[in-house]
């Protein structure tokens, strides 16, 4: 159902995505991982266009567009069929944190107030952050502000869902939350393209991890292929802090 | 009868021409404008004497400030003005100036009572008040000084936007020696009404003032006729009578100075 | 006429109060609309509109007021017949209004355009990756955003403006200091001090209350908590 | 229907004034950005009573008309020097006082209190975390003002501050009626002189739109200069 | 050689910190772990008095202040004894990578161009930045930002730093970096406070830990303590999920 041919993006001289070819079915949960600053960001943001690539094709559902000529309705389509989880989370600033999940219901789906509403708050409940219902973005702490932005995605019920890091200020705890909530959304049939360096969170998430360094597709599995099977020397080197650290663990708990 | 009557209606109408005239609104007694409106003044009156002596024309008399006037002259905007303007070759390039004077401008210098000032020579080395930008006072001086270079004078200019009572004040307190100019601005009154001890000269220049009119083929029948009841009104009396009611005296007394 | 005591000056000049406050309110609603027009086309970096705007913004922004005025007032109609439209009835007051719209909206372009630019690039971002088109965009989040930041120099531009209402006198329009001028002749400059302070006290009034109108948008825009400012958090 | 010879004699007469002009408007502008700052800092920093001062202060000098305000100065100010000289012991007639001074004094003073706004303003698109940033190193409030807040918001506050720049030089020419003489007077004395009113203005608005031109492109350039760096 | 006692924080009429106490010793790596929106990032900001807290008492160092009545100097004390990395970075956005990290050596510490110079890039090739060098922070990755934010922080050498989740947009390989690099500076006696939600982490950078619950601390001790031998219930669910976690990589990487 997404399928993308030869991105390349450069911002100004700089090169960042060299060509990457991607395959997404529905339904499917594809995590990329690899060293900061390889790009991993910037694929998410090509999906929707936010960044503009230089080159590339890519078909998401029945849109199906050259990025060399795009036009303003297949735009907006792609935006519409896709929700993001930003890295910086990009709350609404002048908007409650209801008033944050409710807006894109009533604004691009046309819902009703009374609808939105509900539906917000239920999902609200989900991530733990009913009690600030109507706190403004700045008086939020990190993770309050990640979960939010998680629940403004999931409100406009998109065909894909592109997450960025959505745990990265969260505890345990949550994290386990999140997974749960990214399972069940998962089985409904939504596609979820994801980016973390938490690898137990991308283990046990995906369908399939795609591994990239320096603006290309390494190597690209299922999480057992990658993580215990990988052929790739370089996969293996950025793999092997987080194999050192479950074995402390073992240690540790044992 | 009836028809008649509407026959002629049309014909008045077709041949009498609405002419927009402008007088400056804040010249008391030259030309001002009371809050209710109506424009006063020794300029107004006498336009007015014009217009009822011109059949085939009706004067719009509207009070605004002298560069508007000026300005919306040349732009075809008002068709005639009046303002004490002095005649100037510049002036009769742009605009038609009937031959006919429709005033006289006096100047005078306003100087303590105890000053021995009678005459522009006596004004060098003293402080004397800025003149009007480029106003005709202004021009006078320098036409004197032009003549007389071994007397040099130290001469001001300002956007006249502070009132002659300012001015005349600063005479009284000492700011300055001499204030130089037109005698028709009510010096009087302010003198006599605030007790100041300024006095002021016999006139130092005695002027012509003029009208001016747009320059355009539809008016210069509008020229002829303006300067003919111009002398009109000037040899039956009524400009000398306007002047009596402003001014307090006939300024057609005085010889017009070279 | 005898000189009127202060409180006849009072009275003479709010009688034609509604004349200047109907060139200012006119003026400032049409210069706010002009203004948004602009600026959306300079931030649209739309081509040959956009130089046309800096043209726009950087004539009316710089030459004189009364400059501008005369060239509305009479140049605006003879240029205008030579391509066969009529507009010698322009009256003084529309012609004044047609100015002073002019120059706020040029004005209002710098103020507006930097308060948009202010606006941080994840907030267009997190809009568009929704699929909101730009105008719903426009006016659910990014205006929000921008009214903060925008208000202070909103309110510069409306005092500007009130005392350049005061310049339209020079066509003939008698608005508050038009009056003002004419007590001050009839009495020969005489109360020329007191007729001036009597203005200026009225002015103050005038620019009170747009601060005022000015402060309780502000004061509205406070509630979003948009965290920025050096005293962002009370301290 | 212009006089042509008239426009080009006119252009040379006024070019005559426009150093002047624009060195007068120069430091106009600079003293109001100074006084305008430090009623900005004062305002947001909520200092008790002075806050009131300034903002009463504020009150009035936007609101009095700026004719009104040159006219009161050019008859006071005079004596509230001497008063101060007399105070200080100082030997100094200040009834000698160059109509220029007045000028420069009432239109800073002026327009200070709309950069205060202007300045204000800029502060607030500065985001928070960059002043916490600050703190947290330790930079004083002056260190952090001058090489974080300043710079940043200084992207935003440029385009108001060519607003205020180009009141400032429309604003002296106010100063006419006290004898000061820039583009604006210089083009009426002209004007007085020859009756030709259309040509004079049209001179005058040509150079001052073509001053504003200069001045927009600079900052233009300097903002996105500004910009590109943030 | 820092001590808190009685640590009141109020936001409005929402207390956030309810009474904390703390004693930390020169050279200590404490971490703060607990669940969001507990008052972690608030401690840390109440140390440098970004945060003005309602009542409380602190020692650092020489610095000995009662925060109701603290003074300006007080307060420029201890913000030049302390630097903080900051959860959400906030880089100087008007500066460069480099001159972020020389700012404060030039403009605080008062030392020359050239010396900032060479410690800052000195710095920066050890979080691996030196290429951004001469970058501005809005073309940065969010871990480049993260990392040029520690560089920044540790660039004035303070007696304690103070780190607000620093690893959170890192992944394994730059974790372990960010690891070595806290490690070798606690070793230089520079004292260290912290707050993460990456328990290994936390478990291996820190000799004291302390959880946190709505604004107080529930629990402190050595990490072997609250790992292994917690005797809270709710420090024990919290670490539920951790020890799952753990549990499962076990498996997977036996
Ligand atoms: N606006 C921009 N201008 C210039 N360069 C940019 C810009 N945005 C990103 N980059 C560069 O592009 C590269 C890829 O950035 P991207 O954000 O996609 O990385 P990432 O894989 O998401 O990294 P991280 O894990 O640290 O978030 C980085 O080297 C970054 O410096
Ligand atoms: N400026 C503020 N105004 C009002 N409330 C605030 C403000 N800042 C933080 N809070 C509230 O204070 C509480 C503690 O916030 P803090 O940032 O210390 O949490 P935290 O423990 O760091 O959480 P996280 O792990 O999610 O970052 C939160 O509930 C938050 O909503
Ligand atoms: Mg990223
Ligand atoms: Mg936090």
């Amino acid at each position: 159902m997404l399928n993308i041919q030869n991105l390349k993006v450069s911002f100004g001289d700089k090169e960042v995505l060299k060509g990457v070819d991607l395959t997404v079915n529905k339904g499917d949960v594809v995590t990329f991982i690899g060293p900061s600053g390889t790009g991993k960001t910037t694929i998410l943001k090509c999906i929707n266009y936010l960044v503009e690539p230089d080159e590339g094709q890519m078909q998401l559902l029945d849109v199906s567009a050259d990025f060399k000529n795009i036009n303003k309705k297949e735009i907006l389509q792609l935006r519409r069929n896709t929700a993001m989880v930003f890295q910086q989370f990009n709350l609404f600033k002048n908007k409650t944190v209801v008033e944050n999940v409710m807006d894109a219901q009533i604004t691009v789906q046309k819902k009703s107030k009374k609808e939105a509403y509900e539906k917000s708050i239920d999902l609200l409940e989900k991530v733990g952050l009913l009690e600030k219902e109507n706190e403004y973005p700045s008086r939020l702490s990190g993770g309050q502000q990640q979960r939010v932005s998680i629940a403004r995605a999931l409100a406009v019920e998109p065909e894909v869902i592109l997450f960025d890091e959505p745990t990265s200020s969260l505890d345990p705890e949550l994290v386990a939350e999140v997974l749960k909530v990214i399972e069940s959304v998962a089985k409904t049939g939504v596609t979820i393209l994801l980016v973390t360096h938490e690898m137990s969170f991308a283990r046990k998430v995906s369908n399939k991890i795609v591994f990239m360094e320096k603006g290309k597709i390494v190597e690209e599995g299922s999480p057992e292929q990658i993580f215990e099977n990988s052929q790739n020397e370089r996969t293996k080197q950025f793999l092997k802090n987080y194999y050192a650290e479950a074995a402390e663990m073992m240690e540790a708990t044992q | 009868a009836c028809n008649e009557e509407s026959v002629t209606d049309e014909t008045a109408s077709e041949e009498v021409r609405t002419i927009q005239v402008t007088t400056p609104p804040t010249s008391k007694n030259l030309s001002w404008q009371t809050p209710d409106g109506e424009i006063l003044g020794y300029e107004p009156d006498v336009l007015r004497a014009i217009d009822e002596k011109l059949e085939g024309y009706e004067f719009n008399i509207q009070a605004v400030a002298d560069s508007a006037q000026e300005t919306g002259l040349k732009t075809g905007k008002y068709e005639l003005n009046v303002g004490g303007f002095y005649p100037t070759p510049e002036r009769k390039e742009q605009y038609y100036v009937p031959e006919e004077p429709n005033g006289r401008s006096l100047i005078k210098m306003y100087v303590r009572e105890d000053s021995d000032i009678e005459t522009l020579e006596d004004l060098v080395g003293k402080n004397i008040t800025p003149f009007t930008a480029g106003g005709g006072t202004l021009q006078v001086v320098l036409d004197w000084q032009e003549e007389n270079p071994e007397h040099k004078l130290d001469l001001e200019e300002s956007s006249g936007d502070i009132p002659y009572a300012q001015r005349l004040k600063e005479i009284d307190s000492g700011k300055y020696d001499a204030f130089v100019g037109p005698a028709n601005l009510g010096q009087n009154e302010v003198i006599e009404e605030l007790g100041l001890k300024v006095r002021g000269t016999d006139p130092i220049y005695v002027g012509e003032t003029i009208l001016l009119i747009h320059k355009s083929e539809e008016n210069e029948q509008l020229v002829e006729e303006v300067n003919q009841a111009l002398k009109e009104l000037r040899e039956d009396g009524t400009l000398s009578e306007i002047s009596e009611e402003y001014y307090g005296e006939d300024i057609f007394q005085y010889e017009v100075t070279k | 006429m005898d000189a009127p005591n202060t409180l006849e000056i009072i009275s003479l000049l709010l009688e034609v109060a509604h004349v200047s406050l109907i060139i200012l309110v006119v003026s400032a609603v049409l210069g706010l609309l002009l203004g948004s027009l602009l600026t959306m086309i300079n931030v649209k970096d739309i081509p040959v509109l956009k130089q046309f705007t800096v043209v726009i913004s950087s004539f009316t922004r710089s030459v004189p007021i009364i400059i501008q005025l005369f060239l509305v007032y009479y140049a605006l109609p003879p240029i205008l017949a030579n391509f066969g439209i009529d507009a010698s009835n322009l009256s003084a007051t529309v012609a004044a209004i047609l100015a002073l719209t002019l120059y706020h909206g040029g004005y209002l372009t710098e103020v507006l355009r930097a308060a948009y630019k202010a606006v941080d690039k994840g907030q267009h971002e997190a809009a568009d990756s929704f699929g909101y088109t730009p105008t719903k965009k426009f006016f659910r989040i990014i205006l929000p955003q921008v009214v903060p930041v925008a208000l202070p120099g909103w309110g510069n531009a409306l005092i500007h403006l009130i005392h350049d209402t005061s310049l339209v006198f020079a066509l003939g329009v008698a608005d508050i200091m038009g009056r003002a001028e004419l007590i001050a002749a009839a009495s020969f400059g005489m109360n020329q001090v007191t007729v001036f302070i009597t203005v200026a006290i009225i002015y103050i009034i005038f620019t009170f209350l747009s601060d005022g109108m000015v402060r309780l948008f502000e004061k509205k825009t406070r509630k979003y908590k948009l965290d920025s400012g050096l005293n962002a958090r009370g301290m | 229907m212009l006089n042509f010879e008239i426009l080009v004699e006119n252009f040379f007469g006024i070019l005559n004034v426009v150093p002047q002009t624009v060195a007068l408007a120069v430091t106009i502008f600079i003293l109001s950005i100074l006084v305008g700052t430090v009623m900005a800092l004062i305002q947001e920093y909520n200092v008790p009573v002075i806050k009131q001062i300034v903002m009463l202060f504020k009150l009035f000098m936007r609101g009095t008309p700026l004719i009104v305000f040159i006219f009161i100065m050019y008859y006071s100010l005079p004596g509230i020097v001497s008063f101060f000289t007399n105070l200080l012991n100082l030997d100094y007639n200040p009834h000698n006082m160059s109509p220029v001074v007045i000028l420069i004094v009432a239109v800073s003073l002026t327009v200070s209190s709309f950069q205060a706004e202007t300045i204000r303003a800029s502060f607030l698109s500065v985001s928070y975390g960059q002043i916490e940033a600050a703190r947290s190193l330790g930079y004083t409030p002056f260190q952090a003002f001058l090489r974080i807040i300043t710079p940043q918001a200084l992207v935003e506050a440029l385009p108001e501050f060519g607003n205020a720049f180009l009141v400032v030089m429309k604003a002296i020419s106010l100063g006419f009626m006290i004898t000061v003489v820039d583009i604006f007077a210089e083009a009426r004395l002209i004007a007085a002189s020859n009756s030709y009113y259309v040509e004079a203005f049209i001179v005058a608005a040509l150079m001052y739109w073509g001053i504003a031109y200069i001045v927009v492109t600079l900052t233009n350039k300097y903002e996105s200069s500004l910009a590109r760096r943030t």
